[in-house]
């Protein structure tokens, strides 16, 4: 057995648990779908709005904040990715690798105090 | 069954051709054509970890880490621009992208 | 124990540039818009000291365990693509202050682009060179859509971004097969390396995404679209500093790291070459728009270059440095000039509104026309040179079929220079056209000074530099 | 055998979760001096098992114009996720010296959950989107806009950890903090002076689990007064369970994780001793079991009280919280530690 | 060697003097509006004058210096340049006497414009100064680079003075002579290239010394023909030449037939005969035929002109057949002759195209239809125009007798039906010539309109009696000429037959 196949047997039961998991929430529904009763009508399937019927479609535009906090998000979140292995090996990679994460978090620390100053982060 | 370097090679080349064609045939949609472009990385990545894996060498995985982080910035830039050019087009077909020809 | 003052001195030009940058970011978030006029000399500043950085190590070096490396070749490209990038950058404040749209981000992006090209230039290593190539193309996809109430402009940033990102792409699954069939993504390892089919299927996709970067048929369509939709100094910046660098690093990489296998690509930059060189005269023959006529240019200067690249490391480093030099001053003048169009009611585009020019601004008429000449390769300008370079090297190498083309297209392409200068000379005015910012005159006359004139005298100069620039590949 | 044990493990965690929302809503009721459920079952304990019987009878309601696949892919892919982070979660010290009762043990353990947990976001997005209705529609991207901002501080936070560890893997997190209270990573008495920072870090962690799993005082995808039920609007039946199971699941995980990374996992709050843990390993690894499973009780509890107590943010002030104050806070510890462990040498 | 360096002082005199001009009209430029614009380009064609006439001296110093016994190159300046190409200027007979035609005719033009340019005088006097240094250029370069340089760059001021000052269809007319020329020089550049590359330097002496390969011979003759009988103008690619005559000033027309078309022989005598001796034997008999067919067929073309201009523009083609042919006849009285009926045919079709331009000036008409009768208003003028007429037709004692006769005569030596053909052509062009005079100059006044034109004024006394003291004079005494250009015109048939 090779490497890789050993390491992809460490994902076994986690595919197994993902099946299990998929199977278990899709037994609910099959259930709810044969035990209960079905009799649709339009006003009940109409969307919620408070009583009214819907005044225009609902995907609609939204605000341009939330695509920046997506955006904030992919970038950061990468940075973390970049952590985690070098947290791990930080031991072996000793003062080099701290200095070097060290530029390069003053990197990301600089865009952020950028972002700030524009008002990236202000939501209101 | 025997996984060898070449199923994974042959996966990435699938996925490669997908975003490819993605990006060329797709009609409706720009961010269609983004989705095919991380597609294209995703594809790349494949190549550098089985390449890293079954060479022994640590190069690919690092090169993947790379990959990953603009990946993420290339998103973001494209996005932004998607952004902006709706602001100005008020639609993201793309056929309509088309104001300069010739 | 790593020598890090030498380590510092190779990556010098990178380090300042980068720290500028950074340092502008938060001068910038400190002081907001009382910056945004100032920063453009301060990027300008930068950028020179940046070329004057990169000569202080001309002799090149190594740093960070063989990522970067470089050498004279490398470092003579970079020195003209930080001068020009510094030209391009001084001579868009005028623009942009009119525009309303003088932001510091605009030079900080340049400087961040600039940093860019020296990473590639610099690049020893795959990987080195694919972040360099991002972050160059990050902040040019970001420049082209600077105008963001401009549609044109979105639009252009929008197809910039959609082919260079594919192109990037295509270079990185080609990076991705090159490592993994040599074992390593170090140039020297790589070169090194015995070639297999794997690898070389690898070189012809690396080859397409760098044929995107320097705007070489098949992967040109972007160019025009973006020359014509982009704000016009960020065409003038693309049209010149970037070009250099990522021809020399196409060149650098060809040479460097499939040295050996010449015969496998050589045919290939060939037909690269030829297309290039087809495509960009027969459409430039047609435009109406200047920005975007001087686009389909540009595809066929590349062409031009390409020539000398697969010319092979002997014969084409030296003319590519001296063709592609003359070329991009050149084509930083033109763009100028392009920028001068400006009549009531803000910038004009079309070819015909550039009619009596010379009867308004005799001065700066005759410098367009030494520009246009000498990109046309016309005796006795400087360009000349350039393509007599080009020439030489493609003959020697025995590549007869694309010298003709060459020489077929050049007289295609005077068509288009030709129709240019009557505009100029011939057509009578049709407008006023207001003043002209001072900044701008003076790099279309300095461009027309360097590569028209200056360059007549002392090509011999700058052969010998390109040439012993050249050497430094070897080693 | 695996299959067995994921049977069991699932089963337990179901069973677990049945009693955990019954033990939610009686708090909840302590705190505003009500009884809360008490009909169905002594002291209501059977409530739970009533609810599941209700929501299965109930009709799948499908609005009009929503995209019906993903209309119920969504809440299945939140379930399913929920599931499958478990898949990682060590529970109890193994028979062995340095193994543990754990279904899979990764060695990128911490990534996996990380990577799940970012996975979630997605099926509260497609419910949102595909209910083809507004209120949904908002509550789903304030939904993923609110946990993805949190998502950052976790991952540096968690980051922290692993700095001090050395490694991915749970059980070696869990291990490094053997030896009594004061090894636990919320505290660090072994590493003194570190407690400034790990404590902070544990407070952050928990309030960002509060934010990450939509919980009070952050609830504001669903805050009722504005968008209703928040990207559940349309859903009922079988459908909305599922999106509360894995919603109870993922609290639950958060618990989980926090005594694993902060709380010293299965370790007690005094060392059993070597000897002790060698002569009687099935003695350790049941009360391993149970210091686990106590401490997640505690910290259940805690949310719970929290939601009782604490009154809702503005959505501005919960992005405000988490860009402006946990991000700094928590980066500057990132650098704080490792530069304690490389001058240090605690790796 | 050594010295002062009199050739390039004369090759770039008139660039200096152009520059000086630009300069101080940029100076001035703020007093503009007070000086009206016809004084400033009064000014400026007087500063032209001054300089073309410093040139011409400077030409007659360099002639002075120069010893016609020798038949080599001479004068010779030398720096090193570019890589192993040079910068290296020197003469010959051939070029010399090229170059003394040049100084002299531009002086000439620029008086021509006196009365006939009004707009943007002092763009064209510069453009006219940068054009002769370029002209002058071409003549003395001996490296081949520098040649192609000034070859080419003589295309920019020429297109311009076409293309701002021209007729009607000027625009058409300079993108034509543009491009015609232009592709026939890239050709060349080719060429040019390659014979670096082969011999490793393009130094005319060691070019011609090079011996090429036949087979490459053929390829570099072939590409650079391509460039010198555009320029000259061979049959078939001569259509360039009516439209850019027809459309230029009058002295734009003076310069082109007069100098620029000489470039073409130069071409064939300095570069084709002497570097590729075997391809122009190869192509002798297709040479001749296309020379042939110049005199002939274009002679016929003139008879059926309506417009003097375009007449004249085609007799030069003709003229210029009776060049190639004495070229190509590689014999002593070929190449002789071709020489003498360059220099002649640039002192005749100059004075040709001035005659026009007078009447031009006055009438606003080329037309030959709208003219007849001038005799009678003019005298003077009709004087002058016959004896130019006679010349052109090569009436013995003018200077084109000489020249036609030679090539002839070289022609018959190498082939008894080429000079059969060229004599026919001597006929058709009696007919020609004599047509256009009787129909403008005799005959009825018809049209009104000429009753009130005056003769010939002072300048264009000045401009035209100096062309027909030299034709007559060289028609009288042609050994002024053949003792200079003999010892090249030897030299060039010795290097061909391989010494």
């Amino acid at each position: 057995m090779s490497e890789i196949e050993r390491l992809a047997l460490d994902y076994l039961p986690v595919i197994i648990f993902l099946v299990i998991g998929a199977v278990i929430s899709g037994l609910f529904i099959a259930g709810s779908a044969l035990l209960a009763p079905s009799d649709p009508d339009p006003e009940k399937n109409s969307a919620y709005e408070c009583g009214f019927p819907a005044f225009d479609d609902a995907r609609m535009k939204f605000d341009v904040r939330f695509y920046l906090v997506a955006i904030l998000f992919i970038i950061f979140d990468l940075e973390v990715a970049f952590l985690f292995p070098w947290a791990v090996s930080l031991g072996t990679i000793g003062l080099v690798g701290f200095w070097s994460m060290v530029g390069f978090l003053g990197v990301l620390t600089i865009g952020f105090v950028y972002e700030w100053r524009r008002g990236a982060l202000e939501w209101e | 069954m025997d996984l060898g370097l070449s199923h994974y090679l042959a996966v990435s080349a699938a996925l490669f051709t997908i975003g490819v064609v993605g990006i060329f045939v797709n009609r409706k949609n720009i961010i269609v054509i983004l989705m095919a472009i991380e597609l294209i990385l995703l594809s790349v990545n494949l190549n550098l970890i089985a390449f890293s894996v079954f060479s022994g060498t640590i190069a690919g995985q690092i090169f993947a880490m790379l990959v990953l982080t603009v990946a993420a910035a290339e998103a973001a830039v494209g996005l932004a621009i998607l952004v902006v050019y709706f602001r100005n087009r008020g639609d993201i077909s793309v056929e309509n992208v088309d104001m300069m020809k010739g | 124990m790593i020598d890090f003052t030498a380590m510092i001195l190779t990556i010098g030009p990178e380090l300042w540039l980068v720290a500028i940058a950074l340092a502008g970011v938060l001068i910038g978030a400190t002081f907001k818009d009382r910056f945004n006029s100032v920063s453009i000399k301060f990027g300008a500043i930068a950028l020179f000291a940046a070329a004057a950085i990169s000569l202080m190590n001309y002799e090149g070096g190594e740093a960070f365990g063989g990522l970067v490396r470089t050498n004279t070749f490398v470092n003579f490209a970079k020195f003209v693509s930080y001068v020009l990038a510094g030209f391009a950058l001084i001579a868009s404040e005028g623009f942009l202050k009119r525009h309303g749209t003088i932001r510091y981000e605009y030079s900080l992006l340049i400087l961040l682009a600039s940093f860019g090209m020296g990473i590639i230039l610099s690049a020893a290593d795959l990987m080195t060179l694919y972040m360099g190539v991002e972050t160059l193309s990050l902040s040019s996809y970001v420049l082209a859509a600077f105008h963001r109430d401009s549609t044109k402009a979105a639009e252009a940033g929008l197809k910039y971004f959609v082919l260079g990102a594919l192109a990037s792409g295509m270079l990185l699954y080609g990076a991705s097969l090159v490592y993994g069939f040599s074992g390593s993504t170090e140039y020297a390892l790589i070169a090194a390396a015995e070639p297999s089919i794997g690898m070389m299927f690898g070189m012809v996709l690396m080859i397409v995404g760098l044929a995107f970067k320097v705007s070489a048929a098949p992967m040109h369509i972007w160019t025009p679209d973006v020359y014509e939709g982009a704000p016009t100094p960020v065409v003038a910046f693309f049209a010149s500093a970037p070009k250099m660098a990522s021809m020399v690093v196409f060149a650098n990489v060809m040479f460097t790291v499939f040295g050996d296998v010449i015969d496998q690509w050589q045919i290939i930059l060939c037909i690269i070459a030829g297309l290039s060189m087809i495509i960009g005269s027969l459409g430039a023959l047609t435009q109406t728009n200047i920005k975007r006529l001087l686009g389909y240019s540009s595809i066929a200067n590349m062409g031009y270059a390409l020539v000398a690249v697969a010319a092979g490391k002997e014969l084409g480093a030296g003319p590519l440095l001296v063709f592609m030099t003359l070329y991009v001053i050149a084509s930083l003048g033109l763009f100028m000039g392009v920028l001068a169009m400006r009549r009531k009611g803000g910038m004009v585009e079309g070819i015909n509104e550039l009619g009596g020019l010379m009867r308004k601004r005799p001065v700066l008429t005759i410098a367009l026309s030494i520009l246009i000449f000498s990109m046309a390769g016309l005796p006795p300008f400087g360009g000349f040179f350039g393509k007599w370079e080009v020439l030489t090297a493609g003959v020697d190498a025995g590549l007869m079929p694309v010298v003709i083309i060459l020489v077929l297209a050049s007289v295609v392409s005077l068509g288009y220079y030709l129709r240019l200068i009557k505009i100029m000379w011939f057509d009578e005015p049709t407008e006023k056209f207001e003043t002209i910012d001072g900044s701008v005159t003076m790099t279309v006359l300095l461009a027309a000074l360097v590569a028209g004139i200056l360059f007549l005298f002392f090509i011999n100069a700058l052969s010998g530099w390109a040439g012993s620039a050249a050497l430094g590949l070897a080693g | 055998m695996v299959l067995g044990q994921i049977g069991l493990f699932t089963l337990v965690l179901l069973l677990s979760i049945a009693f955990l929302l019954l033990l939610d809503r009686k708090v909840w009721a302590g705190v505003m001096m009500r009884k809360g459920p008490n009909v169905v079952g002594p002291f209501g304990l059977m409530q739970s098992f009533a609810d599941f019987g209700k929501f299965l009878l109930k009709e799948i309601v499908i609005p009009a114009g929503a995209n019906k696949t993903v209309f119920l892919i969504a809440p299945i892919l939140t379930c399913t996720l929920a599931f499958a982070a478990w898949a990682a979660i060590p529970v109890a010290p193994g028979t062995v010296s340095g193994t543990s009762w754990v279904i899979s043990n990764l060695n990128v353990g911490v990534l996996y959950l990380f990577a799940i947990s970012s996975l979630g976001v997605y099926g509260i997005i497609m419910g949102g989107w595909a209910s083809n209705s507004k209120y949904p529609f908002l509550g789903a991207l304030r939904s993923a806009a609110q946990m993805v901002s949190y998502e950052v501080s976790i991952g540096f936070v968690i980051v922290t950890v692993i700095l001090l560890v050395g490694s991915m893997n749970l059980t070696d997190i869990v291990n490094a903090q053997e030896g009594g209270i004061w090894t636990w990573h919320a505290f660090s008495f072994q590493h003194f002076p570190l407690i400034v920072v790990m404590f902070p870090m544990f407070v952050i962690f928990f309030v960002s689990a509060l934010a990450e799993t939509n919980r009070p005082p952050f609830d504001l995808p669903e805050a009722e007064s504005e968008l209703v039920a928040g990207y559940q609007v349309e859903y009922g039946s079988t459908p909305y369970l599922l999106f509360m199971l894995g919603e109870y699941l993922n609290i639950v995980l958060m618990c989980a994780l926090m005594t694993i990374l902060f709380l010293g996992g299965w370790h007690g709050p005094f060392s059993l001793g070597e000897e002790f843990v060698r002569d009687h390993p099935f003695i350790n690894a049941f009360s391993g079991l149970f210091w686990f499973m106590f401490k997640i009780l505690i910290l259940f509890i805690l949310f719970a009280l929290v939601k009782a107590i604490v009154p809702r943010y503005r959505y501005d002030q919960l992005m405000r919280l988490g860009w402006k104050i946990f991000l700094p806070t928590s980066l500057v510890a990132v650098l704080i530690v490792s530069g304690y462990v490389v001058y240090l040498g605690v790796q | 060697m050594g010295g002062f360096p009199i050739l390039s002082a004369m090759t770039f005199l008139p660039l200096a003097g152009a520059l000086i001009i630009m300069l101080v009209r940029a100076a001035t430029a703020g007093s503009r509006e007070a000086t009206s614009s016809d004084k400033e380009g009064r000014t400026a064609l007087m500063a032209g004058l001054i300089i073309s006439g410093a040139t011409f001296i400077a030409s007659l110093a360099a002639f002075a210096g120069f010893d016609a016994s020798q038949s080599g190159y001479q004068l010779v300046e030398q720096y090193s340049w570019y890589r192993n190409i040079s910068y290296k200027m020197g003469v010959d007979g051939l070029s010399i006497s090229l170059i003394l035609l040049t100084t002299f005719l531009i002086p000439i033009c620029l008086l021509a414009s006196w009365n006939s340019i009004h707009n943007r005088v002092t763009e064209y006097v510069v453009a006219f100064l940068v054009l002769e240094t370029f002209i002058i250029g071409v003549f003395t370069a001996m490296d081949l680079v520098l040649f192609y340089i000034f070859f080419e760059a003589g295309l920019i001021p020429m297109f311009l003075v076409i293309g701002i000052w021209g007729g009607k269809d000027k625009i058409y007319a300079a993108f034509k002579f543009f491009l015609y020329t232009l592709i026939g020089s890239l050709l060349m550049l080719v060429a040019v290239v390659y014979m670096y590359q082969a011999a490793g330097s393009t130094d005319f002496e060691v070019l011609e010394k090079y011996a090429f390969d036949p087979g490459v011979q053929t390829w570099l003759w072939l590409a650079f023909v391509a460039s010198f009988a555009v320029k000259l103008p061979m049959w078939p690619v001569h259509t360039w030449l009516p439209d850019a005559h027809v459309q230029a000033p009058t002295a734009g027309s003076v310069v082109l037939a007069g100098v620029l078309l000489k470039m073409g022989g130069y071409g064939f005598l300095r570069f084709s005969l002497p570097m590729f001796p075997d391809a122009s034997q190869l192509f002798q008999p297709v040479m001749f035929a296309l020379a042939v067919i110049a005199i002939v067929y274009t002679s016929l073309v003139a008879w059926r002109q309506t417009d003097m201009k375009k007449l004249i523009a085609y007799s030069s083609v003709a003229h210029m057949g009776f060049v190639t042919l004495g070229v190509f006849a590689f014999n002593e009285a070929g190449v002789q002759g071709a020489i003498f009926q360059m220099l002649s045919h640039g002192l005749i079709s100059g004075a040709l195209f001035l005659i026009v331009g007078v009447v031009y000036d006055r009438m606003h008409t080329r037309e030959i239809a709208a003219y007849g009768g001038l005799v009678h208003r003019m005298p003077v003028y009709a004087t002058f125009f016959m004896l130019f007429t006679m010349a052109n037709v090569g009436l013995p004692g003018t200077s084109g007798f000489i020249g036609e006769i030679l090539t002839m005569v070289g022609g018959f030596q190498a082939s008894t039906w080429a000079a059969a053909g060229a004599a026919l052509g001597v006929i058709f062009s009696a007919v020609y010539m004599l047509t256009l005079y009787r129909r403008t100059v005799f005959g009825q006044m018809t049209n009104p309109d000429l009753n009130s034109i005056r003769d010939m004024n002072l300048i264009e006394w000045v401009c035209i009696a100096p062309l027909a003291f030299l034709t007559i004079l060289f028609g009288v005494a042609p050994n002024l000429i053949f003792n200079i250009t003999e010892g090249s015109a030897l030299r060039i048939l010795n290097l061909m037959a391989g010494g």
